[in-house]
């Protein structure tokens, strides 16, 4: 930990007054932190503690741990006091949650300026920060709802979402294999293949790139929504139909990227190329093609997500009665939101996960490029 | 003038021919009343517009309406401006279907997103599954379009006596050539576009008094639809903001709506809304669409102070 | 042999486009007329089964060329509505599908501008601050992966209902308000994937050059990591501006079937209109294609002006 | 910490001050000891050359100093105050022993570019850049981008940009290494006259003997595999040097000395 | 057409000829003449190397022979046809000024390029390989990335490269330029022995005068602005050189008529 002058503890100072003295519940000005029994108490030392720690900044990680305890322990007591305070929070309780987050947030500095071990340990640390974010969004999120009684039709709390993932999971591995494993998958393995080809073929043969390209252009931008529906039609109703958006889609990003990438080799580059008098297909995958490695995955990368959400857009035109996209836009309909938002986080985990597995394999891949060297 | 939103179920067209005539003809103005409609769409859920604060009023169909009163969204029925169900499954012909019994084995579209429920409560009633084993039927989420149909991807659809119906009729395919099975002869007809408000406004009598005028002041609306249907489609087609519709359709449309909405003054009739809670109470399977018998649902006291009794 | 003669050397003058393209087309024409017989074939004959008659060949391609539900249209057909709903229109029309192209390019150049503009700022905060890197990047990445029209409602409700109803700004802003933020949403991403990248691949010497100076991260930035970057810049806007476009008919969906492409698709859908379906798609992937080329043609002339180009 | 602390003998004017230094680098393949217990000063006003067969850690010891690289053992202060520091006062100009020009800028914006840096005004800058592009012969070359330049140019491009900071401490990594020996005698020349009359620091890393000789007071002779200071000569010849000097007995003395130096860094037979 | 109708004295052992050959580069800047004007005639097995002051198209002219650039006037043929021709042969090796090697392939790798391309047989590359290196004492850092390694050692692995290739002729330009003058002169050596063993011919750039005395046997003494041939000199020493042969008053000579020729083409008044 470095003494970087850090605003945010001298601010969680004032929280921590502010959590002493102010109500947690407006309805009942008499209800304070320190009047909370043992969690009130426990919550306002633990912080407290914290705020020493970080302000002080010593080299150590305890206070990463003291700032780990205090905001979880303040996140916990707020998530507990929120069916008492539900609609008419004190500000204390406002506070509270702000305090807590806070001290999450420096944490969350202090964690990412931490010099990344090796091995497993490291790959812990690289996880650890994005989660808390995400369990901290989390917290808000249903902190937020359930304070301010937004009607769960419209945002349904984060527990309602876990609470209906737990009940329907069958339904949702189902969706998943219908939607993902099916149609993602090929189309995308064959949108991707196609557009890298199409790219070869193109550079290959001028001709078709001075032809080809400007028509390809045209073809590029068709609005998935609109081709949706004339896929169903030549394609049917199940999956395939799905996996064809789906090559559409990803189509383009991956031309456009590879033609671009086989233009990025040095000029010094090829010149040893032609004093090797190597063909075109030795320049290409000797040279260009390594040299293209770093756009290639930069389309595989946009295409990886982009593949998810055109399947699901996909399957609002017509399907099996099975599938995420299905399951969303049917559920929208019965008012059951809960389950939307269990569908779109099916979809961020397979979507998040397809990604990092893409950039796991460019890392291994494109180690020489200085944007992993450094 | 006293301003007023209403969310459509579905984009601009015949079906809501009575509130576009009622605007247009200044039937609203009459009544102090300054109404701006949404056009819907497939995407749009009325109920959430309502409960997000975007909307007064909601067109919408009574099994969707009293879902969301399930879940929270407290919809009260003031007025019932159609009188029967215009939805039914059509089938070629040539797929050997002659009645309910054949279904068994066959593809069926069906529309979703709170349409399907009166499909599900038929085929509960007929003993069908619906998860495409082959004792049951297999359901296709049908898309916008009669193409399942045309394509012979489908060997029955859902369509609207006033609006996909004549789509198939258009794209060739004669009368004869068609089984219809209307929802409405098959005893499992529900109640369709109705107008909805949340409950709590309902306390206020001021709102009471708004609703009342907005709804008689449709009610006039429906009643110039009927009696003058072209011009009616005319003025359909003047507030589509896609210009994608013809004419001939709409005139097409106007006819079939006129005869759903005959025969009512647009109070609802307490028999209609026993039946659609009887048939979604049945209807059963692993997602009911309600599981209980709804209180407050509906209330007359719109179209008393309308004056429509 | 030898290479003698001229006296200035490499006058690299492009062979031009318009023969490759005008080949290319006819091709394709050619392909799409054939298709058309074969896709729309066993309909035709439906038909003619209807009427019993016996089509000659002329006659079945005939049909096939001129159904007007068919499963694809012919280019003619195409054509002529297209030349209907353009030439024979006034732009202002509701008819025009030059007004509904209208309606989703300033959205989709609203939400192209605001998108690279969050995109930059996204790339330029994950590049510098290590923190916003390691916990903000994994939840870009899940946000792409939401299904833009599950929360399109959403964002309706949410934001065109409190702009319209709440805030009172009018039906038409909030719709276009509406749109643009689905554009933004989707066109930020390749915008901040690419650029990220783009900011990272200055060579490390030069890097350490500017560390030798100790410039400040501002000035590494300007000058170094932004004209490092400008080839990926342009790339990812030439994606990002054909999502903005995708982005924008989404979008004009859920805000109610009103003006725009995305609403010409979706009434063409409704009433299994397929030719205005086609030429409507048509009309997309002209603009697609125009926006594309206008960003290509800028990143030419900017990495020409810095002189990268050779 | 301050420099004095740790090592009494570093006077007020000692520039760099380098006890015990090692660095290794980590490596798919093992780890490489590049630098091993490097002790050396360099005082204000002197000239300093590292010598050493190709690989010995001449460029990791400059960009050490340079604060390039940071050191796993030892101790490094320059100005007295940490490399990091030093960089961060820009206290000194580094030539890199490849060019490293921006290719989207001309040869006078590369120039420009450490002084656009340090926020000079306008005027000087161009009248910086102007003096020193001749200093290295490429006036009329400034709208040049540097690929349209030969090696050698480019590497002079390189030279200006960095004497364009003027700065209290030169760090060039063979600066000279793509010239041909005319010029390269020449730039020797008005180095050691530029050097000779702004009493600045310079650390030099170069491969000719002779250049190494003509110019330093000091010169650091390294060896290889792990890199380490075999020899520091020191060379006292006066301030002020011309080329003439080089067939005087003393300077072919010294010369000799480090080619023996340099050759026993070296492991071939012969 | 032949080489021989242009050219008569062209015989069978020419390799390359080159008759009042012109280029001009176009410039943002306006027209740069790089080369006017030059006649060179290169016999099989010959070392011949261009040396002049940095900018005057030494590179220019070795990528013209390589066919990396075409000339705008004149003619060359090499091995009687096109340098188009002669590319497509392979007839050439080529050591760039600067290492271009390719990141995303270690040393090992890198050296292995061209002989894949050829096609050559896996054992055959891997002798290859191993030999080269040991040449060019890399032996040991197969391993490794390009980036991890020091400057000078980067340039000699792409002399392995060419040398790997076991080409007829050779193309060399500054191979030594970052290299220290004991390896400088161990490789100086090994070259030679090279070259005296395989008959081969070499065409150098370089611009260390003793260098280009000891390995060549025709020195071409180029100037700038523009480019031009000022003075051939051809050095009649025996085809199996040694580094002593240094000291001798004939090669003094020669150096002295090569420094003239160099000094001539530089503008200082000194
Ligand atoms: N980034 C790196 N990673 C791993 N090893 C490195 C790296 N940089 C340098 N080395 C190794 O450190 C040693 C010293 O390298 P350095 O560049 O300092 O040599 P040098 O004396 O400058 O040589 P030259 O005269 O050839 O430029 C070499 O063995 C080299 O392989
Ligand atoms: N691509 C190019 N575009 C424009 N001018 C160029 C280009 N390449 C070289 N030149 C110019 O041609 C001239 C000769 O360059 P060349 O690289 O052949 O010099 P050189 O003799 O190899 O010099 P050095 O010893 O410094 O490497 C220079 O003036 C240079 O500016
Ligand atoms: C996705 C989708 N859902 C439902 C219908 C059926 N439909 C026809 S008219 C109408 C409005 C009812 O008030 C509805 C819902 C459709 N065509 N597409
Ligand atoms: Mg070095
Ligand atoms: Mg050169």
């Amino acid at each position: 930990m470095t003494s970087r002058g850090h605003l945010q503890p001298w601010i969680a100072l004032i929280g921590l007054f502010a959590m002493v003295a102010l109500p947690l519940d407006s309805a009942d000005p008499t209800l304070t932190l320190p009047r909370a029994g043992v969690l009130g108490w426990s919550v306002l030392v633990a912080t407290a503690l914290a705020i020493v720690a970080a302000i002080r900044a010593e080299q150590s990680g305890i206070a990463g741990v003291l700032l780990a305890i205090a905001a979880h322990l303040g996140a916990f007591v707020a998530l507990h006091l929120l069916p008492t305070v539900a609609g008419h929070p004190g500000s204390g309780y406002l506070a509270l949650v702000l305090t807590s987050w806070l001290l999450a947030w420096a944490l969350v500095s202090e964690l990412s300026a931490v010099p990344r071990p090796k091995g497993f340990d490291g790959l812990l640390l690289r996880l650890l920060v994005p989660f808390l974010f995400g369990l901290w969004l989390l917290i808000l999120w249903e902190i937020v709802v359930v304070v301010l009684k937004v009607p769960s039709v419209l945002i349904p709390p984060p527990s309602a979402i876990g609470a209906r993932i737990a009940t329907s999971i069958p339904t949702l591995a189902a969706d998943f294999r219908q939607t993902f494993l099916k149609a993602v998958i090929a189309g995308y393995a064959i949108g991707c293949g196609t557009g890298f080809l199409v790219a070869i073929i193109v550079d290959r043969i001028p001709f078709l790139q001075r032809g080809l390209l400007p028509i390809g252009n045209l073809v590029s931008a068709l609005p998935i929504v609109g081709i949706a529906p004339i896929m169903v039609m030549w394609f049917g109703f199940d999956w395939p139909s799905k996996a064809a958006v789906v090559v559409v889609s990803t189509f383009f990003p991956m031309l456009v990227n590879t033609v671009t990438g086989l233009a990025a080799a040095q000029p010094m580059s090829r010149d040893l190329m032609r004093t090797y008098a190597a063909n075109y297909w030795q320049t290409l995958f000797k040279l260009r093609l390594p040299e293209a490695m770093p756009f290639i995955f930069n389309a595989l990368k946009i295409n990886s997500t982009l593949a998810l959400i055109a399947a699901i857009v996909a399957e609002f035109f017509g399907t099996p009665i099975v599938g995420m996209g299905f399951r969303i836009s049917t559920e929208v309909g019965r008012m059951n939101i809960d389950m939307v938002w269990a569908e779109i986080a099916v979809a961020a985990l397979a979507g998040s996960v397809f990604y990092g597995v893409v950039a796991l394999i460019e890392r291994a891949a494109t180690f020489w490029h200085p944007s992993f060297r450094t | 003038a006293d301003p007023l939103t209403l969310q459509l179920k579905w984009v601009t067209q015949a079906q809501f021919a009575g509130y576009y005539v009622a605007k247009e003809k200044g039937f609203y103005e009459e009544e102090g009343l300054d109404v701006t409609i949404k056009p819907g769409g497939p995407d749009i859920a009325p109920e959430q517009v309502i409960a997000g604060g975007g909307a007064d009023v909601i067109t919408t169909w009574m099994p969707a309406a009293l879902a969301s009163r399930e879940k929270g969204v407290p919809l009260v029925n003031i007025a019932q401006p159609f009188k029967k169900s215009g939805l039914m499954l059509t089938c070629r012909k040539e797929t050997g279907i002659a009645s309910p019994a054949d279904f068994k084995g066959k593809t069926l579209g069906v529309w979703f997103y709170g349409n399907e429920y009166p499909f599900l409560a038929w085929m509960a009633k007929l003993g069908l599954k619906t998860n495409g084993g082959p004792d049951g039927v297999t359901v296709l989420k049908q898309g916008f379009n009669v193409d399942p149909l045309i394509q012979k991807q489908a060997d029955c659809i859902s369509t609207m006596t006033y609006n996909e119906f004549g789509q198939v009729l258009d794209a060739g395919i004669p009368e004869s050539e068609l089984v219809v099975f209307k929802y409405e002869d098959q005893g499992v007809a529900t109640l369709e576009d109705g107008l909805y408000v949340m409950e709590d406004k309902l306390k206020d009598p001021a709102f009471v008094e708004k609703m009342a005028k907005f709804v008689k002041a449709s009610e006039k609306g429906w009643d110039y639809a009927r009696a003058h249907p072209d011009e009616a489609a005319k003025i359909v087609l003047e507030n589509d903001e896609t210009g994608a519709q013809t004419e001939a359709h709409q005139k097409f449309m106007i006819g079939e709506i006129n005869k759903l909405t005959d025969g009512t003054n647009g109070a609802l009739d307490e028999a209609d809304y026993k039946r659609t809670v009887t048939t979604l109470l049945s209807a059963g399977g692993d997602s009911p669409v309600i599981t209980k018998e709804p209180t407050g649902a509906w209330t007359h006291a719109v179209t008393d102070a309308a004056g429509l009794k | 042999m030898s290479a003698a003669a001229p006296t200035v050397r490499r006058i690299d003058r492009k062979p031009g486009k318009l023969v490759p393209v005008l080949v290319v087309t006819l091709a394709i024409l050619a392909i799409w007329y054939a298709g058309a017989y074969w896709m729309n074939r066993s309909l035709a004959l439906d038909v003619f089964a209807r009427q019993k008659v016996v089509p000659t060949t002329e006659q079945l391609v005939d049909a096939t060329w001129s159904m007007e539900r068919p499963l694809l249209p012919a280019p003619h057909q195409i054509a002529v509505e297209v030349w209907k709903t353009t030439a024979d229109q006034k732009i202002t029309s509701k008819r025009s599908l030059v007004y509904h192209a209208w309606v989703t390019l300033s959205a989709t150049l609203a939400g192209f501008v605001s998108g690279t503009l969050l995109g930059i700022l996204l790339a330029i905060g994950i590049v510098h601050v290590a923190s916003l890197e390691k916990s903000l990047m994994p939840w870009i990445i899940a946000s792409q992966t939401i299904p833009i029209v599950a929360i399109a409602p959403m964002i309706v409700v949410v934001g065109y209902n409190l702009l319209n109803g709440q805030l009172g700004v009018s039906t038409d802003a909030s719709r276009f308000i509406a749109k643009a933020m689905i554009s933004t949403y989707l066109s930020f991403f390749p915008i901040t994937v690419g650029l990220v990248k783009g900011f990272r691949s200055p060579e490390i010497m030069h890097l350490d050059l500017m560390r030798t100076y100790s410039a400040s991260r501002a000035q590494t930035f300007w000058k170094l990591r932004l004209p490092a970057a400008m080839p990926y810049l342009f790339t990812s806007m030439q994606v990002a501006i054909a999502i903005s476009l995708v982005g924008a008919i989404v979008g004009e969906m859920p805000t109610g079937a009103s003006a725009g492409i995305g609403a010409r698709l979706l009434a063409g859908s409704y009433y299994g209109q397929t030719i205005q379906i086609w030429s409507a798609l048509f009309a997309a992937s002209l603009l697609a294609a125009i926006l594309v080329w206008m960003v290509g043609l800028g990143g030419t002339a900017v990495v020409k002006r810095m002189g990268m180009a050779r | 910490m301050a420099a004095g602390e740790e090592n009494p003998k570093a006077d007020e004017r000692t520039v760099i001050d380098i006890r015990g230094l090692s660095l290794t680098f980590e490596t798919n393949d093992g780890p490489v000891q590049a630098l091993l217990d490097i002790d050396l000063d360099v005082k204000r006003g002197e000239f300093v050359s590292f010598i050493g067969p190709s690989g010995c850690g001449k460029t990791t010891l400059l960009r050490v100093i340079a604060d390039l690289e940071r050191a796993t053992g030892g101790s490094i202060t320059v100005n007295g105050v940490s490399p990091e520091e030093a960089r961060q006062n820009r206290a000194y100009g580094y030539v890199f022993q490849a060019a490293a020009l921006y290719p989207w800028r001309t040869i006078a914006r590369n120039v420009a570019l450490p002084l656009e840096i340090m926020g000079l005004p306008k005027v000087e800058r161009e009248k910086r850049i102007a003096e020193n592009l001749a200093l290295v012969d490429l006036a009329g070359f400034e709208k040049k981008f540097p690929w349209q330049l030969s090696g050698g140019m480019q590497q002079r491009a390189s030279i200006a940009r960095a004497l364009a900071v003027e700065p209290e401490l030169l760090l060039m990594d063979e600066p000279f290494g793509a010239l041909d020996e005319i010029v390269r005698d020449h730039l020797n020349e008005k180095l050691s006259k530029l050097w000779a009359k702004t009493e600045k620091t310079v650390v030099f890393v170069t491969h000719s003997i002779p250049e190494a000789v003509f110019l330093s007071t000091k010169i650091v002779v390294m060896s290889p595999r792990p890199g380490r200071v075999t020899d520091i000569i020191h060379c006292s010849f006066p301030r002020h040097r011309t080329l003439d000097m080089r067939e005087t007995p003393q300077f072919l003395e010294i010369a000799a000395r480090v080619r023996a130096g340099l050759r026993a860094g070296h492991s071939y037979e012969d």
